[in-house]
């Protein structure tokens, strides 16, 4: 008895599939473009996703592209299988999110091979007939460091919060932090752990060092910075920190109020923008419509560098005329404002980065030049050489180490 | 009419239960591994770092109880890591800032996980699907629905009485700390002092002779599943009420170490053994554990090697102390030493 | 333990179920995606399924003694860093490597098998903890993405041979009849007594304790075969395999038919266990479900290959003698 | 035979658990071609005997020689290399095994490339099992889907297979009706030579095959002598330690003929029985006949819930019932002692006294939460019905020997209220004085008002306790035979399948 109920609901199953199969095979004649993001749930990566989605549902390019989204989670092989199946399934276009800089080579080969375009945002691929669009190479890890050395006037006690472990972001931008950190024999970095960029991590790790390390005078961070501001404000309310991170909402407003300010906070939002996710899907798109040329294969995606000074409140849905922060409770703390890019996405309004959907009205605006990036070995290219200063902060000057 | 009654029995051991020993070895484990650690470094284990272990501690706390009992049924709750999640979505998007609404939010989180509970319980209890892909499959659809309900993150802010609660003190003590406290009388109370906890046991120990003596087996295997789910939920919001911010993948961190923390309180995942007391020990252990790792500056690769060195030398420690249980057992009387001798030998 | 005899009442093996339901959906996909029956598709579906479906074969063993093991994930990170760090760098590295890899599996392996079998420790628990300890390893050989895998394995091993058969199919036929060899060995039969009941077994003088060391050591082996595999997919290392296949690899044994609480199923069942989770990404993808929705129907596709399964179970249990019902596995995970 | 050297000499052989004597300096002698009965309560140290015997468990001191040599085996191999071979008690079969492999294991024959060819040792398999008198079984079915005599039957059948020197026969026909068969082969091996230890509770079976017989007691020998000249008497009071006399106990069935049945049931059919039809009374005991695997557990089960039925009906106190499970049975007031001790019978992660009060833990509870006195109070006098000491209460159930294990189970149906028992052979491998308790608890049961349905694979306690018994054959009821009527013979006969002229038979 049973059984045939389940083989009909198998049954029932299968045809539907055919059918929904059907529908899809009749797409029509626009190019198909696919995003492949990757373990989606976080918020950055939503707000990535979504700024693409809502750009590709933005006029003229909803009438130009048959857009679709897969999610291939954290496993590579899922990843590999998922573009297979996009260039099997006659894709013109692929953004990605990169799980691995080497191990989609092959695929992005054959993918490219058959005149497929595929970008990566954020994350990059060393396969040079793949353009990588990101800010990897903008020496984050360089310039915080130094602006903190620099606040902290060469000396003391600092919290080292690293990303993911065995990421070359990750890795990246360690190796310039602590080649800065190392310089001035003043800084010392007391407690360091893998905040896997999340807030609830970095807060309990944080916590825990604090109870151990008292007197910690700065925190550095890629994300979860919002975690760790959360943890010395609870453990050390009078007493705040020297803090370089990330764009969230929450951080920058706490930034901004002065009375932070007299308990010695002083922070540095900048870190990987979401927004470059948008960027690189409008970049991508101009070169497949023919309205751009690219001479390089690795973009440069300007790295976000907001201080205290530069904060300037918001009163409508998107960043205009300056403003760079929303107020509290019009978005939740852990809300990325990086989400959003003026310059580059003023197609992308709160609503649009939050749900998916195209802005009322909007209509794609060009882009102006892209700026090519450096190169880093192992990780936007293979066999070629970064420049020599990779590891020096270019955004600020750094002070002498102090005697 | 018993031919053991001339013999000598020790009920000395008996009168507190294995498990409880191990529990207590456990902690036992926990402070040496403290004292160690403050050994090596003075600055470690200052009172507010023991708070803040605590004050972590109370996910792993909260969702190993869930786990637990449905580890005691011999079955496994993968979803545990989703539905924290889950929970703590829903509790953020229900409240949005506001303290007013966690009055309905709060029992409206707690049901839908516990919804999702029980879809765990009824595949498992009734379509005799494993546990080990019931719950996986469940965790992994609830997560693509959560997925294309939130898109990704909360995009609401968590009530601020969340955040008090999990970050604000009563004279001194955090209130964390004495949330972990009552819940922890609450679940050992539930488990091992009602009539249903019993029941619990007794079908772990044999569904067959479980459904001989007419116990309802299905149903209290939808209602562990489904508590697991209310425990998990819990969590979650706590969580989020922490992070003051919610995520999709906030609580996957949580998954292996609720098993972990069940099975070094020993636990056995055949099912039938294990008290409340022991998962706990297990938590805290593993929360003391991570903390110990993260103030050991090293490469993350050297902290797991350490963190999977120490849980395996924990075991070994505990399955020694089975054996001097089964001495015990067996100082009780002679009889059923073939079995005994058996079992062990299989056993070991 | 259905090969050993040819008698009607006995159920029919729930692996055939799950070959039956992976036949229908390899038929729905190829329908929807009419490149997945040429060779580069099939070539391609192979080799995404080679790693899950090697790792499963592994694990099944292991299962079928009534054991789990969780350290699979550790085991693929850690060969497949080992491959990307010296396949390139010794002479004849390919091949060094691969016993290399083979080698630490065994070695990870025998060390989970004399923490269950003679120390007692319950294998889920301290397979966790050598899962932990080998993802360490991988992070301490590599510490981020990178190194690179001789391109003999990289182009050799994903190709195919005289250009019409997969490689990864020639190294799954391989798998798969090594395993109906060990089947009709003393050590395989003697993996479903101890699995079914290692009391008993004890007592008709089966050495309990080696048979256990015995295949937590041939899983490892697997497990180091699949990181090799592995490596020839992605031609790089990277330490960190993501937890979730770990428990894909289980999904696949348990679709495969393999009872969780051991001494019923076999390796075949969990190579198409792992083929269906595989080809199930592909069939998702052919039919137009995606984004968010592929995870709602993995899940429900997961849920209907074990009902499935259940099948042949419920066929045949209704003439069985009910008495031999073995009922308080009914809940247990293993 | 003493001619003849022995072929095993134990000397002073001792084992300990922990602070428990197994077994306290025993020695003792088999010599060739003899049966020598091993006689003991359980717990005895019988087992723990066998199990040194056969390498399983290795002694602490004493030595062991055989055919002269030192004979100190680590496991079972090394044991069979010397010639001692072991059927066990609990069977050493493996349920998802064919019984060709079983009949092999562990060394199945290998061919050159070392695998097991399974149509060789199937088609050996074969005639082994022609040669031994093992009937209707095919080498290629699973083991677990044989009967529990079949099994046994393989089991002793292994043992005799690799023709030892030394035999260890434990409890062998706890689960077989038809002893002759085992005996005959015995006979037919004596021949050979071969020395054989019979361990088994029944004494007839001692009488019929043994010359001598050895009993232990609390893991000394406490007689070791030739059976003639000793009477049973002697050798209980030898068992036990005190004076027991195997009497069944006498009672004048008190049926009450005008209440509708207890239990009744109306051409009945399920998996494994069909049309049966009987009814119970209160305060009767109903026994069944039966060799095995003739459809009485598919019955017992049945009857009890746990299968569904094809056809036919079910009738308590007059009221049709249907039975969906165990849990509405109990409500009826019919409870199971199931056949299955190990795996249907006890908890085994529970105290005895948890083990007792499952059914009924919700009266000892109030709010839900235990109420540890009530609970001993209601375990106490539960156990007082089945005279288990308070001793044993509270340790895990596991520590208890079968025959408290079995009391425990007892007093767990009786506290259910319980108005009619299924007994499926309560007394398997139960020691003398825990069966006579039973006996005197089914009495009670009885005299109470209680009904009984029970089943007995030793056919004298059918003839001794019952009011009536039905014969069950081929998975129906052949026969209903009176109390008067009941003798074993008769019985015997009607469940090998001869009909009976007129006498007896309906």
């Amino acid at each position: 008895m049973k059984k045939f109920q389940w083989l009909s609901l198998i049954a029932v199953g299968c045809v539907l599939m055919l059918v929904r199969g059907q529908l899809y095979a009749q797409g029509g004649q626009k190019y198909k473009v696919f995003l492949d993001m990757s373990y989606s749930g976080n918020i950055w990566q939503a707000a990535a996703a979504n700024g693409i989605k809502a750009l590709a549902a933005t006029p003229p390019y909803d009438k130009l592209i048959e857009f679709k989204t897969i999610i291939s989670g954290t496993d590579v092989q899922k990843q590999i299988s998922d573009i297979q199946s996009m260039i099997a399934a006659g894709a013109n276009a692929i953004i990605i999110y990169p799980l691995s800089p080497s191990a989609l080579n092959r695929v992005i080969q054959q993918a490219t091979s058959r005149k497929v375009l595929v970008f990566t945002y954020d994350s990059t691929v060393t396969e040079p007939s793949a353009y990588n669009v990101s800010n990897i190479t903008a020496r984050y890890g360089a310039n915080t460091a130094q602006w903190m050395v620099n606040q902290l006037g060469g000396k003391g006690e600092i919290i080292f919060n690293h990303g993911v472990a065995g990421t070359a972001v990750t890795k990246t931008y360690d190796e310039q932090a602590y080649h800065i950190f190392h310089k001035y024999p003043g800084i010392k970095i007391v407690g360091d752990f893998y905040g896997n960029w999340n807030d609830a991590i970095s807060e309990a790790e944080v916590s825990k060092i604090l109870a151990a390390h008292p007197n910690v005078d700065g925190i550095w961070t890629v994300d979860g910075t919002y975690g760790s501001l959360q943890a010395v404000i609870k453990n050390r309310p009078n007493r705040l920190v020297v803090i370089a991170g990330q764009s969230n909402n929450g951080y920058r407003l706490m930034m901004a109020d002065p009375a932070m300010q007299t308990k010695g906070l002083k922070g540095i939002s900048s870190s990987a923008g979401p927004a470059v996710g948008g960027y690189a899907f409008k970049v991508m798109m101009e070169v497949l419509l023919g309205k751009k040329k690219l001479t390089g294969h690795n973009i440069e995606y300007p790295l976000p560098w907001v201080e205290a000074k530069d904060l300037k409140v918001c009163d409508g849905e998107r960043f205009e005329n300056g403003c760079n922060v929303f107020p509290e409770g019009k978005v939740p703390p852990l809300f990325l404002d990086t989400s959003l890019d003026p310059n580059f996405l003023p197609e992308l309004t709160l609503d649009a980065v939050q749900t998916g959907n195209p802005t009322p009205g909007a209509t794609i605006q060009p882009l102006s030049e892209v700026k090519y990036a450096d190169n880093l070995p192992g990780i936007n290219c293979q066999d070629c050489k970064a420049p020599s200063d990779a590891l020096e902060p270019n955004l600020v000057t750094p002070i002498p180490v102090p005697q | 009419m018993d031919n053991t009654q001339s013999r000598t029995v020790s009920f000395t051991m008996l009168a507190v239960r294995p498990e409880t020993i191990t529990a207590v070895l456990v902690l036992l484990a926990t402070v040496v591994m403290m004292l160690a650690m403050k050994a090596l470094n003075p600055t470690f284990g200052s009172m507010g770092q023991i708070a803040a272990i605590l004050t972590t501690s109370i996910f792993l706390v909260i969702a190993s109880y869930g786990q637990g009992l449905v580890i005691l049924l011999g079955g496994i709750d993968l979803s545990i890591g989703v539905v924290m999640s889950i929970a703590g979505m829903i509790i953020a998007g229900l409240t949005n800032g506001s303290n007013e609404a966690l009055v309905w939010a709060i029992p409206v989180t707690l049901l839908s996980c516990f919804a999702i509970g029980l879809v765990n319980g009824l595949g498992v209890a009734f379509l005799k699907v494993p546990p080990f892909i019931m719950t996986l499959a469940v965790a992994t659809a609830a997560f693509g629905v959560a997925l294309g309900v939130t898109a990704g993150s909360s995009q609401r802010t968590v009530a601020p009485a969340l955040q008090l609660l999990m970050s604000a003190q009563i004279c001194g003590i955090p209130i964390p700390v004495l949330l972990i406290v009552c819940f922890f009388a609450a679940g050992s109370l539930l488990q091992s002092r009602t009539a249903e906890g019993r029941k619990l046991y007794a079908i772990g120990s044999s569904i067959a002779a479980a459904r001989i003596v007419g116990l309802p087996i299905e149903a209290l295997t939808v209602a562990a599943y489904g508590v697991s789910g209310l425990c998990a939920s819990l969590a979650g919001m706590l969580l989020a009420g922490y992070s003051s911010g919610a995520t999709l993948d906030m609580g996957d961190p949580f998954l292996m170490p609720s098993i972990a923390a069940v099975v070094i309180g020993g636990a056995s995942v055949t099912g039938g053994k294990g008290i409340y007391f022991g998962t706990f020990a297990g938590a805290i252990f593993l929360s003391a554990l991570s903390t110990i790792i993260t103030v050991l500056s090293l490469s993350q690769g050297w902290r797991n090697i350490i963190q999977g060195g120490i849980i395996i030398i924990a075991l070994i420690l505990q399955t020694k102390q089975w054996y001097l249980q089964k001495m015990a057992n067996r100082r009780l009387t002679g009889q059923g030493l073939a079995n005994r001798a058996l079992s062990q030998t299989s056993k070991v | 333990m259905n090969q050993t005899s040819r008698d009607r009442r006995r159920p029919l093996p729930s692996s055939l179920f799950a070959a039956l339901l992976y036949v229908v959906m390899f038929v729905i996909y190829s329908i929807n995606a009419p490149s997945a029956i040429t060779l580069l598709g099939i070539t391609d579906l192979l080799n995404n399924t080679i790693v899950l479906a090697i790792a499963a074969a592994g694990l099944t063993l292991v299962i079928l003694a009534a054991e789990l093991d969780l350290s699979s994930v550790g085991v693929i990170a850690v060969s497949n860093v080992i491959v990307a760090t010296v396949s390139t760098k010794i002479p004849a590295g390919p091949f060094v490597s691969l016993l290399l890899v083979c080698s630490v599996g065994l070695l990870v392996g025998l060390i989970n098998g004399w923490l269950v079998a003679f120390l007692g420790l319950q294998s889920l628990a301290c397979t966790l903890g050598t899962m932990i300890m080998c993802q360490g390893v991988a992070l301490v050989i590599l510490d981020a993405p990178g190194g690179e895998v001789a391109a003999f394995i990289m182009n050799r091993l994903t190709d195919t041979v005289f250009g019409i058969i997969p490689v990864a199919g020639v190294i799954l036929a391989a798998v798969v009849s090594g395993w109906l060899l060990l089947r009709r060995t003393r050590l395989g039969i003697a993996i479903y007594a101890v699995g079914t009941d290692a009391v008993a077994s004890h007592l008709t003088g089966i050495n309990v304790k080696r048979t256990k060391l015995g295949v937590f050591g041939l899983a490892g082996i697997a497990y180091g075969l699949a990181g090799y595999m592995l490596s020839a997919q992605t031609g790089t290392g990277d330490p960190r395999v993501s937890n979730s296949f770990l428990l894909y690899v289980f999904a696949a044994v348990a679709i495969g038919g393999t009872s969780l609480g051991g001494g019923r199923g076999g390796v075949i069942g969990g190579v198409i266990g792992a083929g269906i989770l595989t080809v199930m990404q592909k069939l998702l993808f052919a039919v137009g479900v995606a984004d968010f929705y592929t995870n709602i129907f993995s899940g429900l596709i997961m849920v209907v290959a074990i009902l499935f399964g259940n099948l042949s179970a419920i066929l045949t249990l209704r003439q069985r003698v009910p008495l031999i019902r073995r009922p308080n596995r009914e809940y247990s995970v293993h | 035979m003493s001619s003849l050297g022995p072929i095993l000499q134990a000397t002073n052989v001792h084992k300990r658990y922990g602070a428990t004597v197994a077994l306290d300096e025993v020695s003792f002698s088999l010599y060739p071609g003899e049966v020598c009965g091993l006689l003991g309560e359980n717990g005895a140290g019988k087992s723990t005997l066998v199990k040194i015997l056969s390498g399983i468990v290795v002694p602490d001191a004493g030595q062991i020689v055989i055919d002269g040599r030192a004979y100190r085996p680590h496991n079972i191999i090394e044991a069979r290399a010397r010639g001692v071979s072991t059927a066990f008690q609990e069977l050493s079969l493996i349920p998802t095994l064919s019984v060709a492999a079983n009949l092999f294991l562990p060394r199945p024959k290998v061919n050159v490339i070392g695998l097991v060819t399974m149509r060789a040792i199937e088609e050996e398999t074969e005639t082994m099992l022609k040669e031994y008198g093992v009937s209707g079984v095919s080498p290629s079915t699973l083991v677990g889907d044989l009967s529990l005599g079949l099994r046994q039957r393989i089991e002793i059948v292994r043992a005799m297979l690799c023709r030892p020197r030394l035999l260890l026969l434990d409890e062998p026909t706890a689960a077989i009706a038809d002893r002759e068969w085992l005996f005959s082969l015995i006979d037919s091996f004596l021949a050979g030579g071969t020395a054989i230890l019979y361990i088994t509770h029944r004494l007839d079976e001692v009488r019929r095959l043994c010359k001598r017989c050895v009993i232990l007691r609390n893991g000394k020998k406490v007689l070791d002598a030739a059976l003639e000249g000793i009477t049973d008497d002697q050798i209980f009071t030898n068992m036990a330690g005190r004076s027991v006399v195997e009497a069944y106990p006498v009672r004048e069935s008190n049926i009450d003929e005008f209440a509708p049945p207890v239990l009744a049931a109306h051409q009945l059919s399920a998996a494994g029985v069909n049309d049966i039809t009987f009814d119970l009374r209160r305060g009767e005991i109903l026994g069944i006949a039966a060799l095995e695997g003739q459809g009485q557990s598919s019955l017992f089960r049945a009857l009890a819930g746990l299968e569904r039925l094809k056809a036919g009906s079910i009738e308590v106190n007059g009221k049709p019932v249907r039975l969906r499970s165990p849990h509405t049975a109990r409500d009826a007031g019919i409870v199971l002692v199931p056949e299955e001790r190990k795996s249907e019978g006890i908890f085994n992660d529970l105290s005895t006294a948890a083990n007792i009060s499952i059914p009924i833990i919700n009266q000892a509870a109030r709010f839900n939460f235990i109420q540890t006195g009530k609970e001993r109070q209601i375990v106490e006098r539960a156990a007082a019905l089945v005279d288990l000491n308070n001793r044993f209460l509270r340790p895990n159930i596991n520590a208890l020997s079968g025959g408290n294990q079995q009391k425990t189970i007892l007093a767990r149906s009786l506290l259910a209220n319980a108005k009619c028992l299924l007994l499926f052979d309560p007394t398997r491998g139960v020691d003398v004085g825990t069966k006579h308790i039973i006996y005197q608890v089914i009495r009670n049961f009885a005299r109470e008002g209680g009904a009984v349905f029970f089943f007995s694979t030793e056919l004298d306690e059918l003839v001794h306790l019952c009011d009536r018994s039905l014969v069950m054959y081929r998975n129906t009821i052949v026969a209903e035979v009176r109390k008067e009527e009941l003798t074993p013979h008769l019985l015997l006969s009607l469940a090998a399948g001869h009909k009976i002229d007129a006498d007896g038979t309906t």
